[in-house]
């Protein structure tokens, strides 16, 4: 067995499924690989590990991995579980904010530094009516955004609106940026080059595990998969995990368009430079980065496990 | 209980009136026992007894520094204030000197008269003359560590004066001085006595300097502290150099030296 | 107009020396009492939702219910504290004995030991992820270098502090380097030192605190800075004051011990710590 | 065996005064411009790649670049930075004065100011943010909350510390509670203070990234922990360096002024900061 | 310049040479002005002068605690060491107690023993005999604070004494006991003196204790500070009671004072 460790983004959660779902039923194992998960969380610094060699994937987003390339370094996104970021903005729902577009008219809105930096931007140059002045930092509490109805607030569709509707008693308008544009590869899994250089086989072989726990966690038996998502995050609920689940499947989240016909995980040239595109115009990216040293097809669309979604 | 010469007549009002007074430390020590001691107005009064035997302590509590573990401080004739002090200024000389170290020997002379409102330009000719007396008029400018033991304490004994007070406590104020400042001095104290009418209660080692200075020599015992011997000390006199030589100041002396004697050897043995 | 009156001795200073004994215990519980009351009273008449403030009752629920989560992480996070505390006071004395040995190493140095208090760690806790050997050591680095900084301070401004006549008296027996720091410098700057400890009793807390938030693991080994970043995205608003009301706990707690060290250390002979007899 | 031998007197003791002067600002630069040289080695040396460890030249290039945008967010660090540090020394002074009135004032509400420090700011953050009327004043108050406690502390033990012969001296002078205060028992503690301030003035700036990141400011107006997060996370590893050093830059800056200050005010008659001459 | 007898016959060495020594203070107070002094071994010089004429500077100068500006120290007879001093016991009594508060009086008394690693319990006997010397024995457990201005001064004394210096520098030492505890120790000083044939310089203010303690009287002259009159005092009678009585002492002491006032005289005026 060759050993692997995975970095993900955040605590264990039903959003990381596949991956605990390949450790629990032995997909890993079944394809030569003994893999060790790393929960990210508040402030982990799972990608500083990444690029220090510490761990040899991380669950890393498009956006990162073309800010390594600008920066030198050789991160490769070799496969996107995630066909749509599952970022979204929230906005409460008597104050008549009932579309995206709305949401100009927010006083604040509670975002992360990664937000304000790069979606917020966006935001700015393809909406009319944002402007800096609505930005507050968010500290992932969303007690501010529920205090003051005038505002609005980032949130990430399978968790803060479960929670504010559990706490709050009402449900927030939802506005996933990835429907309404802004929508890079998320969830990935990326590797340095050095890796994809030395030892491909692995990569294929942990992009093709991936991809069928991910098939199995949907749409088959996820109950050892969650159990171990339990013991990693005593925190997690069943409740949060069903809500998580069915959202994933509501939105597309995993499977829709390339995914659909090629497998999860399917990256695609074109889409990868439309976003690039979108970056550049906002002025996030240069123009002359050679984005396309940020990922790589080679691993996947290749149809792998989807005779596993029924 | 021997007495060189018979109480002055004139009658004195009592100043302050020691009653009983003991104090005992929290460490367990009894620095002073059922104490007694009324001090007239006028008068000056030297305390003399071994070291340790409660002189310091019984200065402090007269002045309102410490309280009494029992008995009390009464001031007759005195309004007294809410610390419990008669209104009306005294000065204190501490035994050791006591100055702020962060202000020069001007700032440190100032401070009881900065303490009562008066600015440092008003007060200015009275603090250098002061200073002069003491002999320290060069070194108004100097910080307490530039100065030797003995100008401390001059620097003390000046913020002592330069209030003009009624009644002046001195701990042993002479002591770090050489024999000429020291006469000097002795004699400048006189002549203040002499001339304002203030009252002195004045501890010192020195049986000459008690002999030349006061009226009245109170000798303490030690451990407990307490009045061994009270000696009003009479002489037609004026204390001059000519005093020094005379047969009424040898005869004090030794009336003194015999009772600080006896205080100290009924205590050892 | 003469007035007479008399200053009596106080009657019977060293009765009720007993009671006297619990009040410093008392008091500061009455006083937290009473402001945990307001709370309760200003949150129920305010009628603040209570996932923004909770009630002391909510609170008390949630320490009750969750103790099962809770405890664990105190404990952690205490074990954090004090081994940051220890490092700090090991590495601050260390640090200072050596800046004052010189004039010349105390101005190369003193800087250095700037940079390292003012560099967020935050900012460097990656760094220092990926070169320790493990999280637990990385823990230590980032919680030391939040908290070494004011017992260096203290220490450095105690070790110069030294009564110049005593460090005659030690050069004149030819005392060693060694000997004077031992019996002169060390025990001279004891008032300074145990101000810095206090200071630094409640900065190791908040360093255990910043390394876990900059550093920490998650899951099972980890303390209550990450229960309580974890409550706040949960929006588990009561058990979020639950956890900070630990962490207070811990803080009193700390400072508590501190402050009764540093009274042994001090009241038989420094001002600060006497009652003014004379 | 008798060895005559003397202890010559040593020669001209106030010459080259003028070089001696500018030591304190050459030898830490030299020290910081040694190390500096040792990272610039060791980065060649050792090979590691710069999106780890950057080199002293990458850094200085993006400090170059940069600088149209570090340049004011230093400034605005720098401006939270001095007005926390206000801030914590007003209330640190004042919290401290008041609690020293007497020792039931002390116990009843140390415990408070405890209370004040362990509380993580980043946890009680939201609140603030809630309740405060403005961003600008919400980071104040975090920033106060983490740099208070020091200057309190060092400033309640300077209060407690004064001589009490000196305070005999003022009692018998019948100086009032307020003349007590200001003649006595602040110059007393000024040593103590000092050391407050110099602490108080490397966590007024750590307050200031601290409260940034929990509830700072954002775009033209965001000070350098912004920037630095945004490097962190745009992978912009020299840019991110840039920043640490201008906030090491600033902190070197604020000890060498509080240093500074404290020299001026100690070194006419304190200890710590006089030659011993005798 | 009035010797009061004819240089001791014996021929003594030389142990400590002053050579043109000058102290000026950063503060630019010029305390020292080539002043030149030769101490023998085994001599007991006493130092007179004004108040702030440099004999505490003086005396820390010979013992290696701050540098003169201009001159040396030699000690022609003594391997030195590395801070300058010679090999052997030099104790110091400052003018100022100068005890480590945080230690009782037993602890402060056994310093220099235990800076010779010499432990509590092996010097125990020693300190309680030192300390009964100077009157403290049952004082050994108390703090400094807990002690009067005498009783300080005397634990000082104690902490000189315990080492049996070869070399004893003492500032002012009895300048805060009272006359019989000083008596005491005069004695006790120049037992030690005459038993040991160690060398005394001695500070003081007071002409007779000059007189009766010393061999040698160095007056010095103020501002800047240098030697005025350096008279050997040299008697037939031994030291005790009667000489305090003798036409010897009376003009010791006359001779002294004459030297002293010159010294003020020509200062001030
Ligand atoms: N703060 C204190 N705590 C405990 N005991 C004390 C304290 N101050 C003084 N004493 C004790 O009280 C006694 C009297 O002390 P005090 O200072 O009054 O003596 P004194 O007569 O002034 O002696 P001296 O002539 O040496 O100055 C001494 O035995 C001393 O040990
Ligand atoms: N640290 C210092 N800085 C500046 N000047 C000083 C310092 N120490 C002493 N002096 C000055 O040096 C002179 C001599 O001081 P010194 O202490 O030697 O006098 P002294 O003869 O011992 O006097 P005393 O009998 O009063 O103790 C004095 O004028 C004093 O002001
Ligand atoms: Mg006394
Ligand atoms: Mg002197």
């Amino acid at each position: 067995l060759d050993d692997v460790s995975y970095g993900t983004n955040w605590l264990a959660q039903a959003e990381h499924g596949g991956f605990y779902q390949a450790v629990a039923d032995g997909t890993y194992e079944k394809y030569g690989l003994k893999v060790t998960i790393v929960q990210g969380g508040p402030n982990a610094a799972n990608r500083a590990l990444l690029i220090a060699g510490k761990v040899d994937f991380y669950m890393g987003g498009q956006l990162g991995d073309m800010d390594g390339v600008k920066s030198g370094i050789p991160m490769v996104g070799v496969a996107s579980i995630f066909q749509k970021d599952p970022q979204v903005l929230m906005a409460h729902p008597d104050q008549g904010i009932d579309s995206f577009a709305d949401l100009a008219k927010a006083d604040t809105i509670f975002m992360g530094n990664e937000g304000y930096t790069t979606y917020f931007e966006w935001m700015k140059k393809n909406y009319e009516g944002f402007k800096d002045e609505q930005y507050k930092p968010y500290t992932f509490n969303p007690a501010p955004f529920i205090a003051d109805p005038k505002s609005a607030q980032q949130g990430y569709l399978t968790s803060e609106p479960y929670e504010i509707e559990k706490q709050a008693g009402w449900a927030p308008k939802v506005f996933l940026l990835a429907d309404n544009g802004y929508s890079p590869y998320s969830t990935e899994i990326t590797a340095m080059q050095k890796t994809i250089d030395e030892k491909p086989d692995v990569v294929q072989r942990f992009v093709d595990a991936s991809i069928e726990g991910w098939y199995n966690y949907l749409y088959g038996d996820n109950t050892k998969a969650n159990a171990l998502i339990k013991k990693d995050n005593p925190e997690m609920t069943d409740g949060q995990i069903a809500y998580t689940i069915a959202k994933l499947k509501e939105y597309g989240i995993v499977v829709s368009g390339d995914a659909e016909d090629k497998g999860i995980g399917c990256m695609t040239d074109a889409r990868y430079k439309t976003f690039f595109d979108e970056m550049v115009q906002i002025g996030v990216e240069p123009a002359d980065l050679d984005y396309k040293k940020a990922y790589t097809t080679q691993f996947v669309c290749k149809k792998v496990g989807m005779d596993l979604k029924k | 209980m021997a007495t060189p010469s018979s109480p002055s007549a004139r009658p004195r009002r009592p100043l302050v009136v020691m009653e009983n007074v003991s104090k005992q430390f929290s460490s367990g020590t009894l620095a002073l026992s059922d104490m007694s001691l009324t001090v007239n107005a006028g008068e000056f009064v030297s305390l003399l007894g071994p070291s340790g035997c409660g002189k310091s302590t019984a200065l402090r509590i007269i002045a309102g520094l410490g309280d009494a573990s029992s008995g009390a401080i009464d001031w007759p004739a005195s309004r007294i204030n809410a610390r419990g002090l008669p209104e009306g200024d005294i000065s204190f000389v501490f035994q050791e000197p006591t100055l702020m170290p962060w202000q020069t020997v001007f700032g440190n002379v100032h401070l009881p008269l900065k303490l009562r409102g008066i600015s440092k330009s008003a007060a200015r000719s009275d603090i250098l003359a002061t200073l002069a007396t003491v002999g320290l008029q060069d070194f108004a400018d100097a910080y307490p560590r530039e100065l030797s033991g003995g100008m401390k304490m001059r620097v003390s004994i000046a913020r002592a004066l330069v209030t003009k007070p009624k009644l002046l406590l001195m701990d042993e104020p002479f002591a770090a001085l050489d024999e000429i400042t020291r006469q000097k001095l002795n004699d400048d104290v006189l002549r203040l006595w002499h001339e304002t009418g203030i009252t002195v209660i004045f501890v010192t080692h020195s049986v000459y300097e008690s002999a030349y200075l006061s009226n009245r020599i109170v000798v303490m015992k030690a451990r407990p502290g307490r009045v061994h011997a009270d000696m009003p000390l009479v002489t037609s006199l004026s204390r001059d150099a000519h005093y020094r030589t005379s047969e009424d100041y040898r005869q004090a002396c030794e009336t003194v030296s015999n009772a600080l004697l006896e205080a100290i050897g009924s205590e050892e043995h | 107009m003469a007035d007479t009156s008399r200053r009596p001795a106080p009657q019977m200073p060293h009765a009720s020396n007993r009671g006297q004994k619990l009040l410093p215990i008392v008091i500061p519980m009455g006083v937290v009492a009473a402001l945990i009351l307001i709370w309760h009273v200003g949150v129920i008449i305010s009628g603040v939702p209570p996932y923004i403030l909770p009630s002391p009752l909510a609170v008390a629920g949630s320490l009750y219910k969750d103790w099962g989560t809770l405890a664990p992480a105190l404990w952690v996070t205490t074990k954090i504290t004090m081994a940051s505390l220890a490092l700090a006071l090991i590495g601050g004395v260390a640090i200072a004995i050596f800046l004052v040995q010189s004039r010349w190493i105390e101005m190369a140095f003193a800087p250095i030991t700037v940079i390292l208090q003012v560099t967020p760690v935050v900012a460097i806790a990656p760094l220092i992820l990926i070169y320790a050997p493990s999280t637990q050591v990385a823990l230590l680095i980032c919680a030391f270098l939040v908290a070494f900084f004011p017992i260096l301070s203290n220490m450095v401004q105690g070790l110069k502090s030294v009564d110049h006549n005593l460090l005659n008296l030690f050069d004149l027996y030819g005392a060693s380097r060694w000997q004077t720091l031992l019996y002169l410098k060390l025990p001279a700057s004891l008032p300074y030192f145990m101000t810095g400890l206090r200071i630094g009793g409640g900065l190791a807390l908040i360093a255990a605190v910043v390394a876990e938030f900059a550093a920490g693991s998650a899951g099972a080994g980890s303390g209550l800075a990450f229960r309580l970043l974890e409550s706040q995205y949960r929006l588990n608003i009561p058990r979020l004051f639950a956890a900070l009301f630990l962490l207070s706990c811990l803080g009193v707690v700390i400072f508590a011990i501190t402050s009764f060290i540093s009274w042994l250390a001090l009241h038989r002979w420094h001002e600060s710590s006497l009652k003014r007899e004379n």
